[in-house]
């Protein structure tokens, strides 16, 4: 299969990086929050992942932790834990200009150079290779889209089909 | 490597080429199609076959009595006395066309069991049934107070037949089951449940869904009252299915849906109903669809589905044997009586990451919970990857297969 | 002989290539097709976009991963943002993809009704409806003791509105009418209908099979509930319709077929149901079929719908006048605000002697009841012959038309 | 509009013969018949015909009268109308055997020459103009399978769809 491994190598690497892969099997801030303040559910009928995201927000609407629980494929997974890394710290305003950032990037519907530059996106990067798989985006996107609603206070579970 | 004997169960030499969409590249590398269970591809003859129609015999059936209008007629009753004979129905009445296995078992829960259906009364199917053979009966439940009963599966994806006769009560109203099960790939002992059913007055619905395309099906031979399959799962078109139902149990039930074609009269102070098949088939049939899945039943008797079994029944082990010598593979499905399907997990690899880079190489299989939640529940997984074979499959597909998982192993290695 | 303006209005001239069906002799002469209320026939890139989708992207939709099914339903799904924005509706989630009319009808009055009515409520349709708009409501009725109320209509055929208005009382828990008349041509007044049901907070459901493919449609300035239609009637498949619902109705509704697509998690304990639209979508649906309607779609929109209907007026105005230029005609339906049909008699021929003789000369018209047998029986006739026109339609067709009325005058004479 | 006479004439007069437009318009033994003691409905929804077909059996088995009432197509009318001219007097083995015949000419799917022989099919013939308009047969049947199931005391109406 030499034929495999040289077209479309770097396609899946970019896909399934080092950075990924770590996330995937072991995700940070994995569990439930006790004292979270918001959650919501997010769900891709797709694949069957299924997660629950916590936020608490501290008196001066700043994210003081953060955390998710569920099961899912590698690219929702590590979505997930790398989100919960970068949100922490961050004011709602500043969580919900990142969700508007991460989903625009991944679906490439839109690419808000302001808010782009104002956020440091760091290793959230490392999702951009997802761009390639189109069927695999709405993996990318879940925990993101989990955000957003508990933020919002929706009870639902979001579902991203 | 293991081969197949290269004799005459070589189908795929034979058909491949009648399949264009078989012939082109996916992610640069010719595609290999395993994803058959949930739909499969269809020859030239069908696609030709509904182009044709569309563009010289198409206009609306049964009322008309100009020359396109006839032969619509013709073309889409046609195929019904096609598929009479395919699965060897007693009369053509016995055959309501509708828009797939769904509709069909939507239809018997509604227009046969609601209207003799007490609170109490029970359903009984089996834990291995697709979506489509499970939540119509809950709708049911639901709306009528009956109880939904669940004959349970072994380990191996098997029916326990002795806890399914301890079920089959005289208070079952009907028994739904699979022929054979999408997930599982299971075929289920439906001759011997059937006789039991009988044997109480009971009646049996059979989901062929996953037999009609991969076996020979005789309804009369099986002796059930009703029998539900989809043309898209057998080389024809979507959107169009088969009820076959007998003609007495039929004829005692309401119509499902009112419209056109299935009156004879309709007035403000009653209406009467027309004959079967057509009190089944209200409004405009999906006359082109009928047509291509009459095309498709031409096509599979013309290969024959005997020797489509036994092709397909030497690959399936051949891809049994190829996956178990796979480390970190768990096979799941281990039924003795199997056919066509294979579900399965490797090493931690989430399925819908499996899918992924088996696609990158240009094979195609399902991953997730192939719409039976509850036997993925019963396994404890979230969902499973699945290779479904069909009469175009060969070894080569297969030891595909197995090199891209070879290749998903490596990158998650 | 009169004839019609040259300029912008002779669509005919632009579509008529499209349609490959209408370049055929039937009995040795040329095809005047005159039955497109029936069904119409499709243009070669709908009949182009379904093979093309079968020869390289068919696969299951919505649940796969591999690139083919990914494509799928990016095609399905995609059609069905065409046809949103098509009847301009506010949400995709409003569009749900049906087997037809007939169907779409029965899913309102089981899901939207049936739950909801209590013996003694009434549902409030006319007296032109197609069979339709007619026996589901029956059914209904006989389910659950609601009575079926029945507007009249006039000798025009048109809707009597101070007696409609009479019969709006606050028990008309739905009213269910059609936009335009199958049998008769009428266009309802159904904005007018519409202000008066929503005054009383009554549902309103339109029957738009005949009013889609000849009129611009916006489903948000109408401000009905529901909105049904057929793909065949609009240059698309059989076996695909649509039903437009409001997302707030739709939302309240329980589901109406159970099966796979339309959950999102199925368990023994219990069941969730997926989100709009999907939760009515149970069981694969008709891929094909949508896809070569989402074209059909494009078509419409690439010629015009205002356009297309200033060119049946045109035509509909001059059929009328050649038609009343007959000894012995007797037009059925002469509201003063018509679409593209006209029901006739001529002498005492019977419509199917009538239908026999015209075919002969390669005239496809319809004769009969139309599945509208009310309809006939207000005009007490059997049936009736009627000529429906689409945009491929000209004056050559209506001479042709003319002449063989006079060819089976005849013969009979 | 020559090229349509020159063409197709033939078929059409073949089809409404002048013996059948006679039969349509004054169709024979119309009417209800009070002491039938055989009578059977038949209905063919594609054009709307509908008609009841009445028979008298005498004491030796064979018919003493026989007449229909309803409406439908010229073709559907004129058989009708030639069927009761024609069973009259025949017992009911050789009417039923005319069922066989009649409608195996018509449909082509059964030419028994030997019933045929045996029976003198008369005026009968007149219908054979409808082989060509297979749309048409079932029109042209309909009597004959009334006669058909009220002899054998058939009650639910029949349709030929
Ligand atoms: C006004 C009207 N309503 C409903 C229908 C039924 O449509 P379908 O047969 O496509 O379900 C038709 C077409 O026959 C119609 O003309
Ligand atoms: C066993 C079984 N039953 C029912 C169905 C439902 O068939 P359809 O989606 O064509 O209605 C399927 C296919 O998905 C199936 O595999």
């Amino acid at each position: 299969m030499n034929a495999v491994d040289i077209h479309s190598g770097d396609d899946l690497r970019d896909l399934y990086r080092e950075l990924i892969l770590d996330h995937a099997r072991s995700p940070r801030h994995f569990g439930k929050l006790d004292d979270a303040t918001h959650t919501a559910e997010g769900i891709n009928p797709l694949c069957g992942d299924k997660l629950r995201l916590f936020v608490r927000l501290d008196a001066d609407e700043k994210i003081a932790a953060a955390s998710f629980e569920g099961s899912g494929c590698a690219i929702s997974v590590a979505s997930a834990s790398l989100l919960t890394d970068m949100i922490i710290g961050l004011t709602v305003t500043q969580a919900l200009d990142s969700f508007a950032i991460v989903t625009g990037r991944l679906t490439g519907s839109d690419t808000d150079r302001e808010l782009d530059a104002a956020i440091d996106l760091g290793k959230i990067k490392a999702l951009d290779g997802v761009r390639e798989f189109p069927s695999r985006v709405k993996c990318a996107t879940l925990a993101w889209h989990a955000l957003n609603s508990a933020i919002h206070g929706q009870s639902t579970p979001i579902s991203t089909e | 490597m293991t081969q197949l004997k290269k004799s005459d169960v070589r189908l795929d030499t034979e058909c491949r080429p009648d399949f264009p969409a078989l012939h082109q590249d996916i992610s640069s590398h010719p595609l290999v199609y395993l994803d058959n269970a949930a739909s499969a591809q269809q020859p030239s003859t069908v696609i030709d076959a509904v182009a044709y129609y569309q563009r010289h015999d198409h206009a609306n059936v049964h009322r008309g009595v100009h020359t396109l209008s006839y032969r619509a007629t013709e073309a889409y009753e046609g195929a019904r006395d096609k598929i009479q004979s395919f699965i060897n129905a007693a009369k053509r009445s016995e055959i309501v066309l509708t828009s797939g296995t769904t509709e069909s078992i939507n239809l018997v829960a509604q227009s046969f069991c609601r209207p003799r259906l007490a609170a109490g009364d029970k359903i009984l199917i089996t834990h291995l049934e697709h979506h489509s053979n499970i939540v119509p009966w809950q709708l049911l439940c639901e709306q009528t107070g009956a109880e939904l009963v669940v004959a349970p599966i072994n380990k191996s994806g098997e029916l326990r037949t002795e806890a399914f006769d301890q079920l089959l009560t005289d208070d079952v109203r009907i028994v739904a089951i699979a022929h054979v099960s999408n997930a599982l790939g299971t075929i289920n002992p439906v001759k011997d449940i059937i006789a039991k059913a009988k044997s109480r007055n009971i009646a049996v619905l059979l989901d062929g869904a996953q037999s009609v395309p991969h076996m020979p099906v005789d309804v009369q031979d099986l002796g059930c009252d009703f029998y539900a399959f989809s043309a898209h799962k057998m080389f024809g078109p979507t959107g169009v299915g088969v009820l076959f139902g007998r003609e007495a149990v039929l004829d005692a039930m309401p119509p499902y849906q009112g419209g056109g074609d299935m009156i004879l009269e309709v007035s403000f102070d009653g209406t009467t109903y027309n004959d079967l098949p057509y009190k089944f088939e209200a409004g405009t049939p999906n006359i082109s669809g009928v047509v291509g899945l009459g095309a498709a039943v031409d096509y599979l008797r013309s290969v024959g589905m005997t020797r489509i079994a036994q092709h397909e029944q030497q690959l399936l082990e051949y891809m049994t044997r190829r996956l178990e010598g796979i480390d970190g593979m768990r096979l799941i499905g281990t039924a003795t009586e199997k056919a066509s399907v294979q579900s399965f997990l490797v090493d931690d690899i989430h399925p819908h990451d499996l899918g992924t880079i088996l696609d990158h190489q240009g094979v195609a299989i399902r991953t997730g919970h192939h719409c039976a939640m509850p036997v993925m529940d019963f396994y404890g997984v979230a969902g499973t990857a699945r290779a479904s074979l069909a009469l175009y499959n060969n070894i080569e597909d297969v030891d595909r297969l197995i090199e891209a998982i070879a290749k998903a192993r490596h990158i998650f290695g």
